[in-house]
């Protein structure tokens, strides 16, 4: 739909979509609507995804995580998109997505390492094919498109997802991944996830575009909008565009319902009527009212599913309220692939202090 | 008047924005949010969104355009939110900040302030903990200076907004929220301040290790040592003199900061210090510094910065009973 | 012409253009043909830019200039944009736009004082609201954007006039600068001299978009795609871009007909069958056969200008040839505002080891 | 066989390409053109397009790019084209490439190379002649390493592609053109090397300063003194073995390098030379430097640049007449 020489380099307009807000289907969308299965998998996943947001903040005010930047009101994106990847594709997260990961399958407490301030990373970027949660804005952008590139050079079959926020697109390595990709034409599917503010600041102060898909424009990168909060139109997009073998920029227009994280005050720049609109265009339930009004998701499903979510909840909560020793002998081990003099030097220094 | 760190910087910006109307302060989320330790809280509804605001996410961008802003005559104070966030704009800083007014033979003044919360300290994960400050200090060009206490944070920030030259202001983030008095009193900015006096050692310290050296100097009066503390405040220009001054006084010293040692800026101390003190000198000056490693997690980065314990270790390693004077060991 | 909002978002297909290759006008342009006093003015700047350019390349030979980028088949971006500058604007050059800096009055020997290696920069930015000629690529687009909006605040109708190559625009910065410059709709002209080459690497390695004017789309920012050779055309767009109040991003088709400098063997990445081509297009024979056909060049004028180009070149030429000593005191003086200790400290061992 | 730097590094890439296929390089203008050094001179025609390339003009996205591919299992050796112009990727460098083994415990390798043509004594103008070896070997989890000979530059390009690290391969521009042999025999690459043995003064010397050093030491003979030169090689992590062996045997050292002195690599190496052999000190380690300032124009630049004059200055200020050993001047 998107790449076909024919079509405008613009974005559409309005957002593609699948699924109106209350859940209805649109008639007229360019999209495929996913099969069945896969819709109700979508749905299961945002469920148990939102579930551990949830709980992951709740960790925050017992002191169990560090810090953590919430995806609550973004379930959408994380779970359309990962579950679009397919098995040999990568993933490029930041901080905020971290029910991007547990969808892609890395194990909760593995996820919440970074967060819960134990390491910078818990889990083994190999075993999921997903790349460490980035912290430095967009950053992450340009790794994904080496990756990609360098798929394409060995002859493999394999496409690289990027996440990124409406903020991160106005730092210069999210230009030259664009650019990178653009002339490598490097199978990359950048996904903004606009939520409408870098932390307190709102997409107006961010760029002056009419949508940050029109960025696409200036790389020859095929760019889509898509209403962020309706999974199926996610799904649809980001499977098409990791397909393609080539670039793509998908702005995903979605919220935050939450505060940038458990220590951000977002009353300092939003109001709650703003929240509140966004609440009532929620992206569980339009998955859950469409699914219904299909005879697809009864409430037996429905109550196996929210049980699902509690039980991995609990194991959630069960992992990181265990008390952890964490070893100082970590600190020099990987700096370099064989510690260096100076560094097995201050190792033992340390492990004499601590004697 | 007792205020927090944070506080005595929220009054200085206030000042010199009321003083000088050229006085601009921008960055990411400085503006409504007043900045995410806020710093910069109620200024942009006191002095309006065209004197205070939010930028795009871009800190290349922020530096690169307060560059066109002062060469357009005003004196722009921007923020890096972090310290490893400041990186992006290091071309900006380094190329230009740095240089314009060299390049231009003193024709172009570029009167930036660059507010730079640094160290760790805080639980802060990856990225929002590094101690940038050796490289900074290397760059010919630019001012470099921290404070350690709130009454410096506020003097040191309005001679920064006030200096014609670029400088990089390092807010120890650890130490927002420590109390103290502003005092009123002018101390030259590029002056080093003796913290406390004692005979037999100098400790030298700057920003949020400052108060950790004061601090270990009176754990010190138990062993029956009486330490000295300096407080660079300005990491460059460095204030010889006082430093030096102290050094040969003591014959001993001792260098702390929470940057990776190899490379730091305490070598540079160690370095002239050495140079210009060495016949005073009873034992090499010692570094007392982080790791030479990335960042450690919040769960672990109690180990890797210095403390009390640790600088004690070192004072205690400068050949105290080495009565020969300046003694010589093959 | 370019900031309606009817308008599309998109450049034009074709660059905007007044002037045919063979200097016949284009009938249907929308461009306003300039007055012909500026026509005149535009082809004598462009006839002795050219020459300085040239005395500058021979200056190269005989040792008296370290390095010089030559500007030769750019003369109707160098000029045409230069002229269309305003008393109260402010120009942001880059190392190949010597012309564009004596086209604003700028004195040559001052000018290549860089390029001479006697300093980093030999003029007052000040004189002639000229910054420094910048090196690092596209740092200057932010330079100009700060300063355009600086300009704004303290209520100053000042435009920037910023420069840069078709490699530029792979830079983040630039990315930056259109971006700030799209939310501050600040009064900055980016003027991008698509000469096809960054050194020796052709636009087609660099960009995929179909022109890069197309930059502009994502940022907000109006663009315009103009035939670089064609001074009228660049007088015209430049001249309203600067008038507009808001930003625009020009891309100026041209070509660079000496090596990227001196030192480089541009042989070894183009034929000179494609030299050959652009010299067929060459901007000074297009404006002076134009205004020939009008009547308004003839043969007195022209051999008075081209006899102005020779005393101006001979006055650089003299001024450059002059021995100068450099004071090493200099080094010292300017790092900062009021020399540090340190630097009276190493300014006197410098001085005592001359001594 | 006699070959220049220039033509040794171009080897050293042509060999580990011909032997790794996985051996990428790539950055500005390194394909046709052969780089602006004429470094890469000759691999795209022979290795191809794929694997010696040109890149879009931006530093960090070359950096950036490298990153992703070294994550896929490619070993990318990257351009930057000069000095200055490596500070575009200067977040890449810093707050990845050198962290993302640590940050993955050992997980993800980065065998990546960045190449950066340093230092001045070409004529070059401004942004073209920065030392900015400070900046890489003050953060932790890099590699840096600068030759000083054909020789080296041969095997250290070589040792630093095999690295399972990332390296940052600093080469001096004025030195490309320097002929020398290239000698075959292996050297660990993290060792520095003893290029010529004296008794009264040891000369710590790297890359463009190497030959320096080395006309320095034959000058001297002149005067009395017998020089030992050491090349670092490696700059991080340091040798103090070979250092410090040195220093205590000849008591008395002086360090060169082209940067600014101020916080520079050489305050490292005085820091750590006299921790470890401060009673074999006659006196304090000196350095010949650059001065405290951007790098000047190709006029200016030969006041700037040490040379065998100022560092036999040095040496003849290394207390030779104080006779009482590790003797203490009030
Ligand atoms: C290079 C860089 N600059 C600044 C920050 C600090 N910071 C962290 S999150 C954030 C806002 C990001 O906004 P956006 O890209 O929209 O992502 P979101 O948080 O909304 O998911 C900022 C400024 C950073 N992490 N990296
Ligand atoms: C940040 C940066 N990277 C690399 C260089 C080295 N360099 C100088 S000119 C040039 C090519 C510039 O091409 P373009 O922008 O098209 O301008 P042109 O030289 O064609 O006018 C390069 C790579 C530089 N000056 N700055
Ligand atoms: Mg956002
Ligand atoms: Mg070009």
């Amino acid at each position: 739909m998107v790449h076909t020489r024919e079509r405008s380099l613009l974005p559409t307009e309005e957002p593609l979509s699948l699924l109106r807000k209350d859940g209805s289907p649109v008639e007229d969308s360019p999209l495929t609507m996913p099969d069945d299965d896969v819709l109700l998998e979508l749905h299961r996943r945002m469920v148990v995804g939102r579930r551990f947001d949830t709980q992951a903040t709740a960790l925050t005010k017992q002191g169990r995580l560090a810090v953590y930047p919430s995806s609550r009101g973004q379930e959408a994106c994380e779970v359309g998109s990962v579950l679009a990847m397919r098995a040999e594709d990568w993933l490029f997260p930041t901080y905020r997505d971290s029910v991007a990961l547990v969808t892609r399958g890395v194990d909760p407490a593995e996820t919440l390492t970074l967060l819960q301030g134990g390491w910078h990373l818990g889990y083994d970027p190999y075993e999921h094919r997903v790349g460490p949660q980035c912290t430095p804005l967009a950053t992450n952008t340009l790794h994904a498109v080496g990756f990609a590139h360098a798929a394409r050079l060995k002859g493999e079959d394999t496409a690289a997802l990027v996440l990124l926020g409406d903020g991160a697109t106005s730092e210069g390595d999210t230009h030259e991944a664009l650019n990178f990709a653009g002339v490598w034409r490097a199978p990359v599917v950048f996904l903004v996830q606009n939520n409408g503010y870098a932390i307190s600041v709102p997409l107006s102060k961010q760029n002056a575009a009419p949508t940050l898909a029109h960025k696409g424009v200036g790389y020859g990168v095929p760019s889509v909008l898509v209403d962020g909060n309706d999974v199926a139109a996610v799904y649809a997009v980001v499977r098409e565009a990791l397909e393609s073998g080539g670039p793509t920029l998908v702005e995903a227009l979605t919220y935050r319902i939450e505060a940038h994280t458990n220590a951000d005050d977002a009353t300092r720049y939003r109001t709650s009527d703003e929240v509140a609109a966004w609440l009532d265009r929620d992206p569980v339930d339009r998955i859950e009212a469409y699914l219904t009004s299909r005879g697809l998701l009864d409430p037996a499903r429905r109550s196996a599913v929210a049980a699902e979510a509690e039980e991995f909840a609990a194991s959630v909560r069960d992992k990181m309220n265990v008390d952890r020793t964490y070893d100082p002998a970590a600190l020099f081990e990987h700096v370099y692939a064989t510690p260096t003099r100076h560094l097995r030097e201050q190792a033992a220094a340390l492990a004499e202090e601590l004697a | 008047m007792t205020v927090s760190m944070g506080r005595a910087l929220n009054q200085a910006l206030a000042d010199a924005l009321s003083e000088d109307p050229g006085v601009l302060v921008f960055g990411e989320d400085v503006g409504p949010l007043g900045g995410v330790f806020r710093v910069t809280d109620g200024l942009t509804a006191r002095f309006g969104e065209s004197r205070v605001f939010d930028t795009p996410l871009a800190e290349s961008g922020i530096v690169g355009t307060a560059i066109g802003m002062a060469m357009n005559g005003l004196r722009p104070v921007v923020e890096m939110q972090f310290d490893a966030f400041a990186y992006p704009a290091f071309e900006q800083i380094t190329s230009h900040l740095a240089k314009m007014r060299n390049r231009t033979r003193g024709r172009v003044s570029l009167p930036v302030v660059i507010r730079v919360p640094y160290g760790g300290g805080i639980g802060g994960v990856e990225h929002h903990c590094d101690s940038s400050e050796a490289y900074y200090t290397h760059t010919p060009g630019l001012t470099v200076v921290t404070p350690g206490t709130p009454d410096d944070a506020y003097r040191l920030l309005r001679d920064s907004i006030a200096s014609p030259d670029p400088v990089i202001f390092l807010e120890p983030k650890r130490r927002y929220w420590a109390k103290g008095e502003l005092s009123g009193a002018a101390v030259p900015m590029d002056r080093a301040l003796v913290r406390r006096t004692g005979r037999d050692v100098t400790l030298i310290a700057y920003g949020p290790m400052v108060a950790t050296a004061l601090e270990t100097a009176e754990a010190a009066v138990e062993e029956g040592w009486d330490v000295e503390v300096v407080d660079l405040r300005s990491l460059s220009p460095f204030d010889d003199e006082t430093v030096c001054a102290s050094v040969r006084k003591t014959g001993r010293a001792v260098v702390v900061h929470e940057a990776a040692g190899f490379g730091g800026y305490g070598a540079e101390v160690v370095a002239r210090v050495t140079e210009r003190c060495f016949h005073h000198l009873h034992a090499p000056v010692l570094r007392v510094t982080g790791f030479d490693i990335p960042y450690p997690p919040p769960k672990l980065e109690e180990h890797h910065l210095p403390n009390v314990d640790r600088i004690l270790d070192a004072v205690a390693r400068l050949q105290w009973d080495d009565e020969v004077v300046g003694g010589y060991r093959a």
